[in-house]
């Protein structure tokens, strides 16, 4: 991928799909996340869940497909793949909760360097909560990686210190997928895997916290991986 | 002990004012609508309603908001692009609101059903939504204590019931019926077809008849959506 | 019933059969609740519930009928009636202690007053413990039935005013079929329903603790429902 | 991952001493015979092993009890007409027993499952069982706290496996096998056969295939009672 420039939100979510292990049991949080499916690999035996109750989730239904009885979490029409199954609520959060999945995927208001995660609720006093299976992957996932861009419209980095915003979920987060870089997150300390289009040094002054570079390693992991 | 309904109107009578009532359904897949509205006829008020949403565009469980019958909404996700019904109620004051995880909301339900007194979940913990709830460390881990959501009535919808009001549901429609029916004292289910006994597969019951109450066929062509009931 | 003599076990079983309204949904214990089956009228639309995970259980199988993979809480080949189901444990024991089943029959070492129940220990230093389903029916079942004889074979009491044996559950009991009399128990109170080849006065002076006579108000209940 | 095996013992290779093993069945409904035989073979020591019984006969767990494996039982039911080999190891000190009412015991490997930490269950309550734990009126009633129990493996028995590890089970035999393969880090099913993705209609599937992690076909003349393995 060309690091010269930020990313796309398509080239964003064919990063986090290149990082799923095949045979994986994956949730792709509603919005952005969704997008993740459409990069994974042919064969890879990843198998999506939706909250809502289903294992082997297929793409987005169309034309004749469309069934209102096979929704996905954001209540779209979507398809079943051969080997899907399908369970009650308390099962679905159950597998969620009891660990597993092995990944899932959500957006962010923010991501603290703790891996606490705020995507539920601005906190604004008139806006009305809502919070749906957020709090469970949050806390179930056996790793939850964060896709956002790394500012928000009015340009504060939304990777900090200790997050604003009501949490999701506490120290859950392990890798954060932006624009203009990867991190991976452990034990409160922040490494950038990989930049677009700026170096370690402007994301350090941008975000104001310490990060390790791990760029030189990650693209070496990423050679001898191919 | 269980029975069969002509109507909807039928098999939903009974339910009183101040009742809690479980809604099936997630967003409109598995939303038993006819009951819904069926209950909306009957008029009991100051309900108490526990649903993952809180209503959709203009029928159903947010016709029952409009109506002005809902006390409190029990929910993991109200806010959506068209739940205007309960976005308007609730920034006028005149609803109430308990804000659950969904699993929590799943698990409260269950726990109902299987007479689990309370347990502790992981979800939550550390957020604003376990502000004032009892918290233990557990191996390490912190958790929350939750308590089980029993319903006086739920109205769920099946695909199908047999004469011993077993049931079996479709797709993702399934969802919070199998345990809504478990946590009510009294469960109405609307099913598309009841069969005779013996026509569903014993392996395959989902819910068995020892959770079902009322049952009421309402053909499939009125569940369409759009239907506008 | 002839009252002019004890019952026999299967007069016993016969009693407790009758005072299952129709349509309920029933658990019976191992060994002799097991016979109550045996009574329940045709056309009751009771239901059987076994709690190694089934409902719509069927007599004993016989012969070709016999399945390994299917058996009730004693072990015991059975067979599966129309509209049956099958479910995990923890659904079964769920269904238990959620207080979906109407009335469970069991034995006993000893019930108390207060409907505390002793079924599963004698005590014995030496004994092997095993409890089984036992807790979870005396404790979720919405009536529990016992089925026993008055007196153990030394010839004490078993229906006492406190358990000696461990308990399987608190305040549970609330009806007691023996071979002499049938016991309603409600807030510490026993009251005789019927009696058998004894009278309330006897069954007072064997048990030792004050007794209600109901019998006149049962026969007459017996007999209007007739 | 999901792997598929040739036989019972490489199908349960990488269990070590010390492991706790949850097993499935309920007398010998659902008892994973060759996969306990193939444990037996294996020869770990030191082993707490969950199951509702002891043991029957000779053959089975009661086998792998009398090979002298097995440290701790967690069970409901260990004393049986023919449960002698566990009588024996017993009444000479030479086996722990952990006693848990059935129903705790299914709810607490569910919990595990499920990522509950604990919960108040009220089977046990006033009673020897009971003693020494945490207990807590809610609502007027009486419940005891139990844990989870979670297991480094679970082996069970199925009927039939796809490829993608989801599972469906046979009358009673189901048993224990749902709640097991969600509770273990790594679960073992012997299956008497195999069969080919889609196969398996997903709406009767019990144990979805996430749960599942080693699939060995068995095939089932030699499940048969009485085969003295």
């Amino acid at each position: 991928m060309d690091t010269s420039r930020k990313l796309t939100r398509d080239e964003m979510a064919r990063l986090v799909a290149a990082d799923i292990a095949p045979g994986s049991f994956v949730n792709l949080g509603i919005g952005q996340p969704t997008t993740v499916a459409n990069y994974l690999p042919e064969g890879s035996g990843i198998v999506l869940h939706t909250e809502n109750g289903m294992l082997g989730m297929g793409p987005e239904a169309h034309g004749d497909e469309v069934d209102p009885d096979l929704i996905n979490a954001g209540k779209v029409p979507v398809t079943e793949l051969p080997g899907a199954s399908y369970f009650h609520h308390a099962d679905s959060f159950g597998m969620m909760r009891g660990g597993h999945l092995d990944v899932c995927v959500l957006g962010a208001f923010q991501v603290s360097v703790d891996g606490d995660l705020a995507n539920w609720h601005t906190g604004a006093p008139d806006a009305i909560p809502a919070v749906g299976g957020a709090m469970d992957l949050a806390t179930g996932a056996k790793a939850v990686f964060v896709m956002m861009n790394l500012q928000d419209r009015a340009g504060n980095a939304k990777l900090v210190r200790s997050c604003t915003y009501p949490l999701t979920g506490v120290r859950c987060v392990s890798r954060v997928y932006t624009e203009y870089a990867v991190f991976s997150l452990a034990g409160g300390t922040v490494t950038v895997e990989q930049t677009f289009g700026m170096e370690v040094a402007d994301l350090q002054d941008l975000l104001g916290f310490d990060l390790i570079d791990g760029t030189a390693h990650s693209s070496a992991v990423a050679a001898s991986s191919v | 002990m269980l029975s069969f309904h002509e109507s909807a109107d039928a098999a939903v009578e009974g339910i009183s004012d101040g009742a809690t009532i479980l809604i099936g359904g997630f967003g409109t897949a598995g939303q038993p609508i006819e009951l819904i509205d069926a209950l909306r006829r009957n008029g009991a008020k100051d309900l108490t309603i526990v649903n993952n949403n809180a209503g959709n565009g203009d029928t159903g469980l947010a016709a029952l908001l409009g109506a002005g019958q809902v006390r409190k909404m029990i929910c993991s996700f109200p806010r959506q692009s068209d739940s205007h019904v309960f976005d308007a109620l609730y920034r006028a004051g005149k609803i109430e609101l308990e804000l659950v995880p969904q699993g929590n909301l799943a698990e409260r339900i269950r726990a109902a059903g299987a007479g689990i007194g309370g347990f502790f979940t992981p979800t939550g913990y550390g957020t604003p939504l376990a502000e004032g709830k009892e918290t233990r460390e557990i191996d390490g881990r912190g958790y929350v204590f939750e308590r089980p959501i029993h319903g006086d009535f739920a109205l769920i919808k099946a695909l199908k019931a047999d004469r011993m009001g077993n049931l079996v549901y479709r797709k993702t429609a399934r969802n919070f019926g199998p345990i809504m029916a478990a946590a009510a004292a009294t469960s109405v289910v609307q099913v598309a077809d009841v069969v005779p006994t013996g026509a569903i597969d014993p392996e395959s019951v989902v819910t068995p008849g020892i959770f079902v109450n009322r049952v009421v066929a309402i053909s499939p062509t009125s569940m369409l959506p759009g239907d506008g009931q």
